[in-house]
């Protein structure tokens, strides 16, 4: 065991740090609005100005070629600054692994440092209406078009974050139509200005137009817009799905950044800290901490060659359900203020997605179950 | 001994039931939502009045019902179930009776004009959308809106219509009761755990994945058990609390606090397992649980936080954890 | 709605009061040891010698033809007044409604009046290895002998409650050997003590020999040891689990009177009602009080004919849940004393099995969410 | 950076667990009960000796193998595990590290005697059974079965053979650092809670109700993958404390406190969700669940309950509920 950082390690979070400092922008509004969302690029493009958007890509990408633990230290810091949730995660931080995993090298230069400047902005095109938690149930097809040198697709997509403000979809679609489950699916990469694609928003919990439904009827791919092989969307994806629940999407700086804040806004109350309110405040805490702690264990784990199937379904219990303990403790806090809009009870409501968001945790309690319990499956 | 509502109190809340379905649909609730649709709110509150709904605690020689906290927790029960907007706890339980002398009542009876409760703090619910504010923190003073300064305050149920409030208004001369308004948020609470109940029900036996309605699962079955356990074991207990209202039995404030506590708590946790059981389409402004959900969460918190109600009922059972060294 | 006790009510009520006040014995052991047993029967025949054994009986089998508001007023003052858990339960709270309901008048009149006096001591024989939670898969059979008159048995039930100190067993038994399921099953009455019995008593979690396993070897019983008709045994038995899920065996009174032993103990030890501690002691009132109430609105919709199906399980899933949370609140308040033996620690022990005996809470929750919420069973 | 255990410790650690495998079985930890075959424990600490784990956080001079609390939890673990009866935690933690200059130390590493440690309260577990009770309360001393008056306390889980202490020890020139006792606690109830996991997971795979293994039910599936949850959670924790204790970091303590609160409670809920899972199987003294359940049970609650390590963390954290109007 080492907890100390390496001279080099500590030199990086050092410059993050000073750098987030200066530049986080403050009380930016939620980047879910159409309002929003235009400031939240300005400062995700002066992150890749100075090279802070994708620290852990390769340099000739915009990165900084960071170490994971180079990362998590960026993460940590970019929370405690107060940094924005990134209005570009589903590209940077669930496309991206999988274009440097399956991607041609083409893929990977034209596509990557666009995403990594904001210039390029990704959303996911996992569910449809009948494919929910049930994602290998998906309709939406992909016709090939010998004629036109591509693809045609049509179908549904919803439930796409963002959406509405985006430019580019990644997703499945069935590219056999005989095919069942999660047989025959293509992953393929989709400009949103492409002819024949409608996106229409719609609004959140929270009000914000977070969400958007996006239609395509008759829409034309060329060949390079299959990620990862004709007929292989499914594995393709799951590596996408395993970032999506696990570290990748939910660094624990996040969490321990969250769980300052509610300390503080405590120490600031504390005539309200009688009765169990304390005790969840120091949950709240203790949890942020084991769920920053579990993650260097993992990390470890991963570098030393021992991986688990199913691990990354942990992650995601774990990081939902405490996100949503901490907020309710906060909310509980505020008492009859807690009805307010405010960063609070927008982080309330934010938090009541996470069970649901990146495969509902009814899946993936059944995956630690049959997976890492070797439970049976019916 | 009989424990529950009379026949004829069941006969009057089914009636209430049957003209809310028509008079306060879901369209109705987001007319109270910034932007909607006032005229429809205004209409909802003349057919409450017709009712009679509105003088439920008013005496007949003032125009109102009388009928007693026992129809009225039911009734609001009701009203929680349609999630009806605006003030109508605090105008049942609170504003009317405590208006019955006042020339504004018969304006109040009828619906044509809603007054907000002012307790203490400055932020006021339904203020923003009111004629009125009653003031009831140590005397009673009702501060008309012209004389109001009013600044609305966004809130997570924007049908709150949150607004702080400057301004003192005139005083009255009569005492006002807060405790029935603590039930009947109680009442209400339970009303909307139950609509939520139901909307879940209905979507989970209608909803495919894997090949299955996804109310096959006991992933979603046993949660949903847990909502109907939490819903039946809060309902007596406004019953009972109902009853002591209208005994004068010295334990009421005991009992309001406990009916209070076990309906703010189990129609929250109820919100929780309705969203989750719906998965993403719940997690949206269009389809109508949030309507109610959002309320659930402002009213559990409104007239007693669970925090605030454990600490009183801490003290009222001899139990002061703060005295011990 | 009428909450006050007529004066016939307050009357019964206050005898009960002074005769138990004088009588109930203090410090008894378990009675679910051989010792604890024959001590606790001395007390249930020292009930039925001033007629408390079964209240709400009629009088000719030794009870006071007591309405369910007094036996709800004797099960209160009983349980106030530190009354023991009752050896004798399972045939007065389990088997008496069903002999009330299916029995011929020579069955009642003959077993009733041995049971009230705790002459005859019933255990239950429903569950066997292969056959708890699924309860339908039983598979004990009953031979019918013409020449003997009457029917042989054969298996093995487990989980018996007493029933190493026990006299009489009534249990299910599959008289078709052809039938599946629910169906073909006979409703017996046994005594313990018949050719081919074998009684083996094995000990539960505190340590108690309070289960047992009851062999049938080529048991004989007469004709007149069924109860309620051959093959209709799922029926008749369904009317016993109600009782044993819902009201007849957990009464309020029960939970009230933990409650209140719980609030003493927290009075006791006002320096550690800190942080949660004081919350979860108000919790067990409050909930020990919904549960007395949602009783009394049970009994009242029972009397006006408005019963629903599957309501029992609400009962039962909420006293066991209670009992655990008021049991496991009096542990932590006596932090480390908590682990030695003791009326708490035992209670504690013994709140345990309340969500797997009569029924496990997962069934329970199966039958809520169907029955009464109408969804799909598979 | 690095994270977690060198290959040196997991070789240890897994020469402790194929140890354990043979040498404490549940057969061993029946025979730690009253009326059990008190050779049998003797037996396992010889072995345990043999092994070196008795010694592992003395230093090599004394006879210790002095291999750090890194390696100590994770061969705490395993014991809890295989569920050690008698005082090894104590003895690894506290005993063996105070007496380290003892004429005593030859006979505790060898496991040929067992010393209880007496923090304040009368009762001490494991004194009934032990040779010497180790006094830490203020200074450190030492008192030996034939100078003590033990008065045996009837336990939950009767192999913990708590007995009220009376008597006072010779005083050692020695000072006892406690937190690593609380530490080893943490791991020894993680490692109860995997045991009990396990015992389960083979259970409900075997189990059929219905015509299906019951490890099939959602019901009990999704409430073991919590259990998962929950060890796995917590074990990193004791990781990074014990690294802090090896480190001597100023935050040890708050780190420590973190440990055993979420062992604690994980390992808690774990015990209750084995026992569902099991039905009525485990609810009886014949099978084997039991006996780690009952220690899980007094372990969470010992070195330091939730109650006591929250309070403990509040004021570490500054949040001082008391100090507030």
């Amino acid at each position: 065991m080492d907890l100390r950082e390496t001279a080099e390690e500590a030199e990086f979070r050092a410059a993050a740090r000073s750098w987030l400092a200066e530049n986080v922008p403050r009380g930016l509004p939620s980047g879910d609005t159409r309002e929003g969302f235009a400031l939240h690029l300005e400062w995700e493009r002066r992150l890749f100005e100075d090279r802070w958007a994708v620290v852990s890509w390769p340099e000739e990408y915009g990165g900084r070629a960071a170490s994971v633990w180079q990362w998590l230290a960026f993460e940590e810091e970019y929370y405690r600054a107060g940094g924005p949730q990134r209005v570009t995660q589903n590209g940077i931080f669930l496309l991206a692994p999988t274009l440097f995993a399956f991607g041609t090298q083409e893929q990977q230069d034209t596509l990557l440092p666009r995403m990594a400047a904001a210039q390029d902005l990704w959303c996911q095109g996992w569910s449809e209406p009948g494919a929910g938690s049930d994602l290998a149930s998906l309709t939406s097809r992909a016709t090939r078009d010998e004629a036109a040198g591509g693809w045609r697709l049509d179908g549904q997509k919803t439930w796409t974050t963002r959406g509405a403000f985006c430019t580019h979809l990644f997703g499945l679609f069935r590219s056999d139509p005989q095919s069942q489950r999660h047989h025959g699916l293509t992953y393929f990469l989709v400009p949103l200005d492409a002819e024949g694609v409608t996106v229409r928003g719609f609004s959140r919990l929270d009000g914000d137009e977070g969400f958007a439904e996006v239609f395509f009827d008759d829409v034309l791919v060329p060949d390079d817009a299959v990620l990862g092989g004709v007929g292989k969307g499914w594995s393709v994806a799951m590596a996408t799905t395993g970032s999506e629940r696990g570290l990748t999407l939910r660094s624990p700086g996040r969490y321990t950044a969250a769980a300052d804040r509610l300390l503080d806004l405590a120490r600031a109350h504390p005539g309200r800290l009688d009765g169990s309110l304390c005790d969840r405040v120091v949950q709240a805490y203790v949890d942020a901490e084991a769920y920053r702690l579990f993650t260097l264990r993992q990390v470890s784990d991963e570098q030393a060659g021992r991986t688990r199937m199913g691990e990354s379904s942990l992650n995601k219990l774990f990081w939902s359900e405490l996100d949503i303990r901490l907020h309710e403790t906060a909310q509980d806090l505020l008492g009859p203020e807690a009805e307010r809009e405010g960063p609070w009870s927008k982080g309330f409501q934010f938090s009541l997605s996470g069970p649901i968001y990146a495969g509902t945790n009814e899946v993936q309690r059944n995956i630690v179950a049959e997976r890492l319990l070797g439970l049976p499956r019916k | 001994m009989f424990f529950g509502l009379s026949d004829e109190a069941r006969e009057l809340r089914d009636g209430v039931r049957d003209v809310l379905a028509g008079a306060c649909t879901p369209a109705t609730v987001r007319a109270a939502w910034p932007g909607g649709d006032a005229a429809q709110v205004d209409r909802l509150w003349g057919a409450l009045g017709e009712l009679g709904l509105l003088g439920l605690l008013v005496p007949e020689a003032a125009g109102g019902l009388d009928l007693g906290p026992l129809v009225a927790v039911a009734a609001l029960e009701e009203a929680g179930y349609a999630g009806v907007p605006g003030p109508l706890v605090e105008t049942v339980t609170v504003v009317a009776p405590t208006l019955a002398a006042h020339e504004l009542l018969p304006d109040v009876l009828a619906g044509r004009i809603r007054v907000a409760v002012q307790t203490g703090s400055d932020a006021v619910p339904y203020a923003a959308a009111a004629d009125a504010v009653l003031q009831v923190d140590g005397g009673v003073r009702l501060l008309v809106r012209d004389d109001a300064k009013l600044e609305p305050v966004a809130t997570v149920d924007a049908s709150r219509a949150l607004a702080t409030v400057v301004g003192e208004g005139s005083p009255l001369q009569v005492d006002a009761d807060l405790l029935p308004a603590r039930l009947g948020t109680a009442a209400f609470l339970l009303g909307l755990a139950r609509r939520q109940v139901d909307l879940t029900v209905a979507y989970v036996k209608d909803r495919k994945q894997f090949g299955v309605a996804v109310g096959t699962f006991q992933a979603l079955k046993h949660p949903l058990a847990d909502a109907v356990v939490d819903t039946e074991f809060a309902w007596p207990a406004v019953l009972r609390a109902a009853q002591s209202l209208a005994d004068g039995d010295p334990d009421a404030a005991l009992h309001v606090a406990m009916a209070k506590l076990l309906a703010s708590e189990s129609a929250y946790r109820v919100s929780r397992v309705c969203l989750q059981a719906h998965g993403a389409i719940g997690y949206t402004t269009e389809y109508d649980l949030h309507l109610f959900g959002k309320r659930t969460w402002a009213l559990a918190a409104d007239w007693g936080s669970p925090a605030q109600l454990r600490s009183e009922l801490a003290t009222l059972l001899d139990l002061n954890p703060r005295s011990a060294t």
